[in-house]
């Protein structure tokens, strides 16, 4: 069978985001790929440059739809500690409830997509019901469904009122109990382990080499969860555990974002319970000590970076966001080769892609993963050369 | 039930022509609205399939570039021409008159026509996915056809017959089928699953890898039609597996006026077929999509050896009966 | 090597490559010049046990390109490991070889910076539009988009 | 213009292509927030299904093209070829204030503002993101659109009428009044 280069997307069902795959398949085995993501790049750094503070915070937020709220507390964060400002206790705790609240529907939506990815509609719809609980809770809380616009330098823009709370609270019940419906569904369910276990494995040593982050890296038992390693907001006062998971193949990435589902529901209960009193912002001063700092947050989809660097005036001088899907991209790489096909959307999906927030790169996956154009003939050595070893192995 | 007028009324009219189309549209919004219930939605309403039939005859029908029109333009209506012939020879009302030694190989022969005209759809319009859409949907044929014509020719061997309406009249007085051979009646659910290209077994079709496989370039009235085709598949299947493994449309005693007989024999024959497309649907809707070659496996592992072992049964139970 | 680096720890280790500071609680920030980033790099993997990088963010200060690169490793502490490039032939040796994730965040970089990073396998354009034109580095500070696009602040006629 | 009496076939399809419009989602490199809304429009809260909406993967196979986020440089070409593939009776609808003015990304270096200046667009949404039902509202317009044009033989009428106002500023939907 000669090698069939197939394009998938920029306009693809499977992709919810335009990204082209150039594929090089022998039949149904894919011995290549290019990846070329950079259809959402809008220049939203320049842009961040231009504008104060309180104007950049709505533009950062939208770098992406699922992780708002992620980019706009990591910005927050980094510019407080920037100005040596310390905000009320209040703000801290709705911040976290807001984080966990959009960990649980950014899981429950990448649950939904895998299921559909695999063409298990029902699960999709299941998740997605479920989803809208979580929805109406932040409706509520913020005004809107997705882009919350909770944040500010200096505190929290909205206040939660009690019926806001105990609101919030009598939902959490029923969601725990439909949670723990799907730990056992995905566990028995035979279709999804036919075709999630064994699917783009990775060891731990991969996952080291390769960058990896989030839940995929946690799958393979590497346990880098930003909210243990370098506690920041609540997260260090709330009980709470890393969940991690040996089997790294797509399998493992799912039990372990259901996991996670799971705690931060305890997390947010916890939150909405020990709820303290006090305001809810502080007066941030004008203009930012001259300073850069690198502000960690624990996205749903792994570990967001955003390099601040602030010259005394009331802009900003630099902003370099490196986001989690990013980090994530040699990992797919290096494990689709010698995949099938029919793999790949699982596998791609198996990272929680968020392309808009990737916007990046291209790479041009080898054997070992690093990128570069490599000869054809040493494209097949190399996949022979790991084929020996995974035998061997 | 000879004299031609009336056999022309049968063809286009009543278990013919007119009557299978308006049950294929009701079948296919039976199946949607199941598997939206199943998946706690309201589900489209009943005038759904129509309106989309007759708005995809509306559009405009785009030839991709280098690909040859007539081929293009005639394969589905051949497909639906052989699906709803097929269609003519399983018994609706009691026995079928068009029924002739051997009318079982036939309809499963036509049967088979719209899989490999969906391969050359896919492979005449010149785009990548549907190439490959086109392969999967003829790999996919190679593992369920042979045993899915073992699964339902094992009824043929033990009713000693070739044709469809005296399989439906040996078991009236015998027992059906369903329970003499239960695993041919697995295998033949498990095929038709796969034939019709339903969620388990929708690998061309595969909506999430290949954006719609050997469907992609079809427009306007190919599409239609193509539509139109597998709904009629899907009800000529579903009746072939209600005639041969539960027993059809007769009655085991006999009523004193023929006609009411025979509607007691139509409303069996509904009943029967939905009961048969409940079990497809509610399988659709409980499982993912599974990959080629683990179908591969599957199929010629577990299913194949199914069905020889239900032809071995059946073999020594003839041997037995003709013996004793 | 869980517990956290001590500052002194790591001076200690790296003093070959340049100064190091206590920026914050866990994070520890070492200056060298561009010859030398390589080889504390490698240095870090090996004593320091920074196995992971977290990223390789760009700035330009208007006198100079900088380029700062983040590890971390099971002690959980963040070695930044920042170089000072000259504005006008911003060239730097690749570390792409020894951290894979490199590869990609260094393409990026060369696109929106244009820091030639000597030795990268594939430095083809990455980011940007195939009709965006060449030697054209949108983040650095002297440039500026056409006259009809202003991105963001208030447009000055409508103040 | 007294709308022409319409034969039978004429109106069984018009109301053919109300009961089911085929719609396909294009993200030109939005922050994909509205895509998240329109899938949520498909799930069992909102299900379109019941008005005979689906989600179509092949742009072949769709009636009303949905376009999220603001058109940036690299996806401009492939919106346009989209746009192009699709048959007839086609409508456009752009999503959210990225579909309209660029949204928060205007001016960017790397965007290209407007939708109009890729490919005509009919039906415009508010919101960043239109909450579900405001979609279903867009889709619900697109259909008056369609039936108003169907009325009129073609969309032809409808640009002569915007080119009549002065600078071309009128609702696009003035039907839906």
């Amino acid at each position: 069978m000669p090698e069939v280069i197939v394009p998938i997307g920029p306009q693809h069902p499977a992709l919810k985001e335009p990204v082209n795959f150039r594929v090089i398949a022998d039949g149904e085995k894919i011995v290549r790929l290019e990846l070329d993501i950079s259809y959402t790049h809008r220049g939203i750094e320049k842009a961040a440059e231009q504008r104060t503070f309180i104007r950049a915070l709505p533009l950062l937020e939208r770098v992406c739809g699922i992780c708002s709220h992620s980019h706009s507390t990591a910005f927050a964060k980094g510019v407080e500690e920037l100005m040596q400002l310390t905000i009320p206790p209040r703000a801290q705790y709705i911040r976290t409830i807001i984080g966990e609240l959009e960990r649980m529907h950014s899981h429950l939506l990448w649950l939904g997509v895998a299921a559909h990815e695999i063409g298990f509609n029902t699960l999709f719809m299941w998740t997605w019901r479920d989803r809208e609980a979580v929805q109406d809770t932040l409706e509520e809380m913020s005004g809107n469904r997705v882009h919350y616009g909770m944040n500010e330098v200096g505190g929290v823009r909205r206040d939660l009122t009690p019926s806001q709370v105990n609101a919030a609270l009598q939902r959490l019940p029923n969601l725990e109990e439909r949670i723990t419906k799907y730990v056992d569904m995905v566990q028995n369910q035979e279709t999804m382990l036919l075709r999630f276990r064994g699917i783009g494995k990775l060891t731990k040593e991969e996952v080291l080499k390769y960058g990896a982050v989030g839940p995929t890296a946690r799958a393979s038992g590497v346990d880098y969860d930003i909210r243990m390693d370098d506690p920041y907001l609540v997260y260090a006062d709330v009980p709470w555990n890393v969940v991690t998971d040996t089997s790294g193949d797509v399998y493992g990435r799912t039990r372990v974002r259901i996991g996670e589902l799971a705690e931060s529901l305890k997390i947010v209960r916890s939150c909405l319970e020990h709820l303290p009193e006090g305001p809810i912002r502080v007066n941030p001063p004008k203009t930012a000590p001259k300073g850069e700092i690198l502000s960690r947050y624990e996205a749903p989809r792994g570990e967001l970076v955003h390099f601040i660097r602030t010259n005394g005036t009331d802009r900003v001088e630099r902003v370099d966001i490196r986001t989690p899907t990013l980090a994530n991209w040699t990992s797919v790489a290096a494990c689709l080769v010698n995949q099938n096909l029919a793999d790949i959307p699982v596998i791609v999906a198996a990272i929680d892609p968020c392309l808009s927030c990737t916007s990046r790169i291209t790479i041009v996956d080898k054997g070992d993963g690093n990128t570069g154009i490599v000869t054809w003939d040493e494209l097949r050595r190399r996949s022979r050369l790991r084929d020996r070893r995974q035998e061997g192995a | 039930m000879t004299d031609t007028p009336l056999i022309i009324v049968y063809i286009f009219l009543f278990p013919g022509f007119l009557f299978l189309l308006a049950y294929a549209m009701l079948f296919e919004f039976l199946d949607r609205r199941i598997a939206a219930r199943m998946q706690h939605r309201v589900g489209p309403p009943l005038f759904q399939p129509f309106a989309d039939f007759v708005k995809m005859l509306g559009k405009e029908v785009i030839d991709p570039q280098g690909v040859d029109r007539p081929v293009f333009d005639a394969a589905p209506v051949i497909a639906l021409a052989a699906v709803m012939t097929a269609f003519l020879y399983i018994p609706v009302v009691s026995a079928s008159p068009l029924a002739f030694q051997g009318d079982l190989v036939l309809v499963l022969y036509l049967m088979a026509l719209p899989t490999i005209i969906l391969f050359v759809m896919g492979w005449l319009s010149r785009n990548i996915y549907s190439a490959i859409g086109g392969i999967r949907t003829v790999t996919q044929m190679f593992i369920y056809e042979v045993p899915f014509f073992l699964a339902l020719l094992t009824p043929a061997l033990m009713a000693g017959t070739w044709s469809i309406s005296e399989i439906v009249s040996w078991q009236q007085d015998h027992l059906w089928f369903m329970v003499l051979q239960p695993i041919g009646f697995v295998v033949a659910l498990i095929g038709l699953q796969a034939k019709l290209e339903r969620t388990p077994f929708d690998i061309p079709e595969a909506e999430t890898e290949l954006v719609a496989g050997p469907w992609t370039e079809l427009t306007g009235r190919r599409l239609a039609l193509m539509h139109l085709a597998s709904d009629v598949s899907c009800v000529t299947g579903c009746a072939l597996i209600a005639a041969l493994f539960l027993g059809g449309p007769t009655i085991p005693w006999t009523i004193a006026p023929v006609w009411l007989g025979w509607i007691c024999g139509f409303f069996l024959f509904l009943a029967k077929t939905l009961v048969v497309l409940l079990i497809l649907s509610s399988v659709k809707v409980a499982t993912g999509r599974i990959r080629i070659d683990q179908l591969n496996t599957i199929g010629w592992k577990y299913i194949a050896s199914a069905a020889l072992v239900q032809v071995a049964v059946v073999l020594v139970m003839n041997s037995i009966r003709v013996g004793a | 090597m869980t517990s956290p680096l001590t500052l002194d720890f790591v001076m200690e280790t790296m003093k070959g490559s340049g100064t190091a500071e206590q920026v914050r609680s866990n994070r520890i920030r070492i200056t060298t010049t561009p010859k030398r980033v390589r080889d504390a790099i490698t240095t870090s993997r090996e004593l320091l046990a920074c196995e992971r990088l977290i990223t390789i963010s760009a700035a330009d200060n208007g006198r100079t390109l900088e380029l700062i690169y983040h590890l971390t490793g099971p002690h959980r502490t963040v070695i930044s490991i920042a170089a000072e490039l000259p504005r006008d032939a911003p060239e730097i040796p690749t570390v792409s070889d020894i951290l894979p994730p490199a590869g990609i965040y260094e393409r990026q970089i060369h696109d929106l910076f244009g820091i030639v990073f000597a030795g990268h396998p594939d430095l083809k354009r990455i980011i940007l539009g195939e009709d965006w034109p060449e030697h054209e580095y949108p983040l650095r500070k002297d440039w500026k988009p056409g006259p009809d696009t202003f991105y963001g602040g208030i447009r000055e006629e409508r103040i | 213009m007294a709308a022409p009496a319409a034969s039978l076939s004429q109106r069984l399809v018009n109301w053919a292509r109300q009961k089911s419009p085929w719609i396909t989602i294009f993200n030109s490199g939005g922050c994909n927030a509205c895509d998240i809304e329109i899938i949520a429009c498909l799930m069992p809260r909102f299900d379109v299904e019941r008005f005979g909406i689906l989600s179509k993967g092949s742009p072949r196979h769709a009636d009303i093209l949905i376009v999220t986020g603001p058109v940036t440089l690299k996806q401009a070409p492939r919106l346009r070829r989209v746009w192009e593939q699709i048959p007839e009776p086609k409508y456009v609808i752009a999503m959210g204030a990225c579909g309209a003015d660029g949204g928060v990304f205007h001016g960017l270096y790397h965007v290209m503002q407007r939708v109009e200046d890729v490919i005509p667009v009919d039906v415009y949404v508010a919101g960043c993101p239109p909450r579900p039902d405001e979609i279903i509202n867009a889709v619900v317009t697109c259909l008056n659109l369609m039936s108003e044009d169907a009325a009129h033989g073609g969309k032809e009428w409808r640009q002569k009428k915007r080119s009549e106002f002065p600078g071309g500023m009128i609702p696009s939907v003035e039907a839906m009044l």
